[in-house]
């Protein structure tokens, strides 16, 4: 291996997580309670709901060091808010094109929803990001030098 | 090499003290980090300076402290923007810089030998306060005639730099008049508006200067009131406020008409601002 | 100082030879965009276009620049001096504006230090427009197609060469040191004042006479309750401008590492004059318009004794809503007696 | 003069001496050879002035957010449609503007000319039988007029207002066989890298003059986010992040929308291809939620509700 390739072998990506207070945040509080093993490498961001979730945080994570984002929240139709999550999934939907149409790789920011129930899965989504995240190579695009 | 303006001075904040019951006004008071550095920052009553908290930004800010307070410069700022808000949050021991000083300040050399006649309301107080104790300080008195203060906000808790007016309601040698817009509960001061008051107080312009400083209503409501007791344009001075980044005259915001209030002011005559456009 | 001439064909080589020395800004197209830029090779140099798209003022006073940077509240570096630099191919509109920019960065009260130290390393030679647009308006404003205010060099295109003038003796210098220029022949010299005459000929504007005491009297005229009306308040002929010099600072990064970065900013941005506590010296449209015309017209000159505006058409040319300056000025002339735009 | 332009003359002056509206927002002669430029007339003795061809291209619904009183305002189908999104999302009263609609041949595209031309400067111009003739120095040259119109007008379905008050000629209905703009089209076909080598190209020259912004009829915020300094989204400094965190912040506040009308790109004064982004989002919006906007008072814009049943295949 290459100097080059032993350092992109060592690398560790950051992600940056917005999970929902209400079952996200629950799911991955259990995944921790229950000893369900996943990657290290993401960064919790507890937020009310998905649809709190501003598309600047996202943007801006991507500017600023994260590698991958993961926006999580509760199920359709579980919403503490009733509606925050439906709402949520337009923007995201447009976001995720948009993002894509302008040449950000998909898999960068990705979305979930995980209830408050789903350790098991919550560990799933998060390792799923990971390994997307570290074939894709460090973030390059939008990235802020300097 | 030609010195770089943009450069401010490393100053640690000594002291922070809450001003007002809503607690959004603190002093701060700044020492210089390098030697040289107070000697080389050596100002006049009204001007100010940008205090700069790095990563967050720079305000300017007036200059509440006397020249003749050797030991620091104090600085007094409301909570209202970015760098107001971080400027709050420091600690005592924080440190922070500081470029100028800017600004014409006061007319020192005008009003030595005068009568002043002191007007300002709530928050503006700052350069007014560093005018009055430069006039107090025992090496200055005797160059100026009677000191008049009217000084008044909206309740006493709002009432900034108690300890400077209980000190000088103590002296002889300042007329001093604080007052509070309504009654309050344990204030046996002067209840009215500052324009009221000055009425009453009716300060004579023979020999004398009015420095006037506060909110707009304020300002707009004592200008007449000092108008009828005599005094002419050219002896009322204002301090004022604008939105600025360089502090030299070159970034452009700041200016009315061809004055730029960062060089040129902030200190005018009433009868300047009478003969500048209304953009202020 | 003898007049010289350079062969087209020798430009290549003189280039590549100052190449050697110099950073050299001149016209170059780059994604479509004639600018400004840091020439790579000699072969990117655009020499028969009328002019950049933006002002060169970039070279002097960049949109964005680093006045220091920081680490944990310690000021740690300010930008390292830059290597000497040359010019070439400024039209004589944009090397005025320097004298412009200079009072505001150069002036007795104030220096500069980032603007100073690259004015003082750069050299500007300068091609004299013989085919000046039908925007361009620079001998209205007390310029012209050949004009040398502010020049090192003025080149004139004699078809298969340029006459060298040497403006200053940093020009001179400049050119003694290269192998590439020749003695110019009296006839050359000749050619270039036909030249010049027929330029000059060609640029038409309208008479700045007397506006700056004009203005003086119009700041409460209804003239600019209509004037700004179709103003989108963009920045373009603020940013396209090779006089306009407002900026902001700001910080970027974090309390823990950044920087202090100066940035061009304009008085048509609403939030331009906006106090933190929400109160706007310039509230609408009506108020950005008149500081920009006042500022370049009365303002500046009663600061620094010059119109803060060479005539260079780049505002006629890009405006989006087409208010071209020309006519304002035309405007201003008709107007103070109370009528207002629409009734003339 | 043409009939159009006589007929337009005419109901200005109707409006404004019958007191119907205070102002009329049209277009005027301007100072240079196919310039057009807005104009605002409240003496029924100008309207005169008031022209209409292939150059009136801005779109002068975005000065209804700066206009009071009842505002009569020209409308070709963008700037209709832009009203009817003023309209629906409550930035403008319906009963203040009075639409005086105009059916839309396309607008020149002035980079076009550029392009054709090489940098020789164009005199004067004027547009017969479907050409454009232009006037330079020393030559003449007639271009198809179809060849400089903006290209997004080339393959317009909405020429007609889909409101107005009254209408100024007669509907001409969309472009037949209308497919997606040539560059959409190629842009799209590309992979993330290519696209990402475009845009950041494209965007690498925006100088943040903000004319795209200024021009845009969707913009209206009284503070955008790209100058918020409590938090401060962005920088503002030349740095490449930011400059596309801007324009891909612009492009996904105007998602459901942008009407394509190309005034953001007729603005910049640096030649950026502003719309295929926007363009991009505006079928993802019309494909996925089968919305257009400025289309009908009644519609909802599509981030302002939901269906249970939204698409969500990319939802782990």
């Amino acid at each position: 291996m290459s100097a080059e390739e032993h350092a992109q072998a060592d690398w560790e990506p950051t992600i940056i997580a917005f999970l929902c207070n209400w079952c996200s945040y629950a799911g991955a509080d259990l995944a921790g309670i229950s000893r369900i093993q996943y990657p290290p490498n993401v960064r919790v961001v507890r937020v009310p709901c998905s649809g709190r979730v501003n598309p600047l945080y996202i943007i801006k994570s991507l500017q600023h060091g994260a590698d991958g984002v993961l926006v999580s929240g509760c199920h359709p139709g579980d919403c503490h808010y009733i509606s925050g999550n439906y709402y949520a999934r337009r923007r995201f939907t447009l976001l995720k094109g948009l993002l894509e149409s302008v040449g950000i790789e998909p898999g960068r920011v990705n979305f979930s929803w995980v209830s408050a129930a789903e350790g098991e899965k919550f560990s799933q989504v998060v390792t799923g990001v990971v390994n997307t995240v570290k074939a894709l190579g460090p973030a390059t695009r939008l990235v802020k030098r300097g | 090499m030609m010195q770089n303006p943009y450069l401010p001075y490393p100053v640690d904040v000594r002291k922070v003290t809450l001003e007002n019951e809503a607690k959004d006004i603190k002093t701060f008071e700044l020492v210089f980090q390098e030697d040289g550095g107070k000697e080389r920052f050596a100002y006049r009553c009204g001007q100010f300076a940008e205090l700069s908290v790095l990563g967050v930004g720079e305000c300017p800010i007036g200059i509440a402290s006397s020249p003749m307070d050797t030991d620091s410069v104090q600085f007094t700022v409301k909570k209202v923007g970015v760098v107001t808000t971080a400027l709050h949050e420091l600690e005592e021991g924080a440190s922070i810089g500081l470029r100028g000083p800017y600004g014409n300040g006061f007319p020192m050399d005008e009003l030595e030998g005068s009568n002043i006649v002191i007007v300002a309301g709530g928050f503006a107080f700052t350069t007014l306060r560093s005018l009055t104790n430069y006039i107090l300080h025992p090496d200055n008195r005797d160059r100026f005639g009677e000191l008049t203060v009217v000084y008044g906000a909206r309740t006493p808790g709002e009432l900034i730099y108690k300890y400077d007016l209980e000190a000088w309601a103590r002296r002889e040698d300042i007329q001093l008049h604080v007052t509070v817009d309504t009654e309050h509960e344990g204030w046996d001061g002067l209840v009215g508006f500052v324009p009221t008051v000055l009425g009453n107080v009716a300060p004579s312009p023979e020999n004398a200067f009015a420095v006037v400083c506060g909110p707009p209503v304020m300002i707009r409501f004592s200008l007449p009131v000092l108008a009828q007791q005599g005094f002419q344009a050219s002896r009322i001075l204002n301090s004022l406020e604008m939105r600025m980044k360089c502090g030299v005259g070159k970034c452009g915001r700041c200016n009315i008409g061809e004055k730029y209030v960062c060089k040129n002011g902030p200190v005018f005559t009433l009868e300047e601002l009478q003969g500048l456009p209304q953009e202020y | 100082m003898d007049n010289r001439t350079i062969e087209k064909s020798a430009i290549a080589g003189f280039l590549d030879e100052l190449l050697e020395t110099y950073q050299v800004f001149a016209p170059v197209e780059r994604e479509g965009i004639l600018g400004f830029e840091l020439l790579r090779g000699s072969d990117e140099i655009v020499l028969n276009a009328h002019n950049t798209r933006q002002a060169p003022k970039e070279v002097f006073f960049p949109r964005s620049e680093t006045l220091f940077t920081f680490q944990e509240g310690k000021i740690i570096s300010t930008p390292p001096a830059e290597k000497e630099r040359v010019v070439l191919g400024i039209r004589p509109c944009d090397a005025r504006s320097t004298i412009v920019l200079d009072k505001v960065f150069d002036g007795d009260d104030y220096q500069d230090p980032y603007y100073v130290d690259r004015r003082q390393n750069t050299l500007l030679i300068g091609f004299a427009c013989g085919d000046p647009l039908s925007t361009c308006f620079c001998t209205a404003v007390g310029g012209g197609p050949f004009s040398v205010d502010g020049l090192d060099l003025l080149w004139t295109d004699l078809g298969d060469r340029y006459l060298v003038e040497a403006i200053t003796e940093r020009g001179e210098a400049l050119i003694t040191d290269y192998p590439q220029f020749g003695q110019a022949t009296a006839q050359e010299t000749n050619r270039k004042a036909v030249t010049a005459a027929q330029a000059t000929e060609k640029v038409s504007g309208p008479s700045v006479e007397g506006i700056t005491e004009k203005l003086d009297g119009m700041y409460d005229d209804p003239f600019w309750d209509e004037l700004h009306q179709k103003c989108l308040g963009c920045a373009a002929c603020s940013y396209l401008c090779p006089t306009c010099h407002c900026f902001d600072i700001v910080d970027e990064g974090t309390v823990t590492s950044g920087r202090r970065v100066r940035n061009w900013d304009s008085c048509q941005f609403a939030l331009f004059t906006h106090h933190a506590s929400g109160h706007n010296p310039r509230t609408s449209g009506k108020e950005r318009m008149r500081q920009r015309v006042m500022h370049k017209f009365s303002y500046f000159v009663e600061n620094f004794g010059e119109i803060a505006c060479v005539g260079c058409g780049r505002c006629v040319r890009e405006c989006p809503v087409n208010m071209d300056i020309r006519a304002v000025i035309e405007a201003i002339g008709q107007a103070g007696d109370g009528s207002r735009i629409s009734d003339r | 003069m043409s009939e159009l332009e006589k007929v337009l003359r005419e109901t200005a002056r109707r409006l404004l001496e019958e007191n119907q509206v205070e102002v009329i927002i049209g277009f005027e002669q301007g100072t240079l050879p196919l310039r057009t430029t807005p104009c605002f007339i409240r003496d029924p003795d100008q309207v005169d002035r008031l022209v209409w061809n292939a150059s009136c291209g801005n779109n002068l619904a975005q000065y209804l957010h700066h206009t009071t009183g009842k505002v009569g305002i020209v409308a070709k189908g963008c700037d209709a449609r832009a009203i009817v999104s003023e309209i629906v999302e409550r930035q403008v009263p319906r009963e203040n503007v009075v639409i005086m609609g105009v059916p839309c041949q396309g607008v020149i595209d002035r980079r076009a000319i550029e392009a054709l031309t090489d940098g020789r400067e164009v005199l004067e111009a004027y547009i017969a039988d479907g050409k454009l003739v232009l006037r330079g120095a020393a030559s003449e040259e007639t271009l198809d007029l179809q060849d400089v119109l903006d290209d997004g007008c080339a393959v317009c379905q909405h020429r007609d207002p889909p409101l107005y008050d009254i209408l100024l000629g007669e509907p001409i209905g969309g472009i037949e066989g209308a497919a997606v703009r040539p560059t959409v089209e190629q842009v799209a076909s590309w992979n993330a890298d290519e696209r990402w080598a475009y845009f950041s190209t494209e965007f690498s020259r925006c100088i943040r003059c903000y004319a795209c912004r200024q021009a845009c009829p969707a913009c209206y915020c009284p503070e955008c986010f790209v100058d918020q300094t409590q938090p401060s989204w962005f920088a503002k400094s030349d740095d490449l992040s930011d400059i596309m965190a801007f324009h891909i912040v612009r492009a996904f506040h105007t998602a459901g929308r942008c009407l394509d009308c190309g005034a953001c790109a007729r603005a910049c004064p640096m030649h950026i291809d502003l719309r295929t982004l926007g363009k991009m989002v505006e079928k993802d919006v019309r494909e996925l939620y089968d919305y257009e906007a400025g289309m009908d008072l009644e519609s909802v814009p599509p981030l302002g509700t939901f269906r249970v049943d939204d698409p969500q295949a990319f939802i782990k």
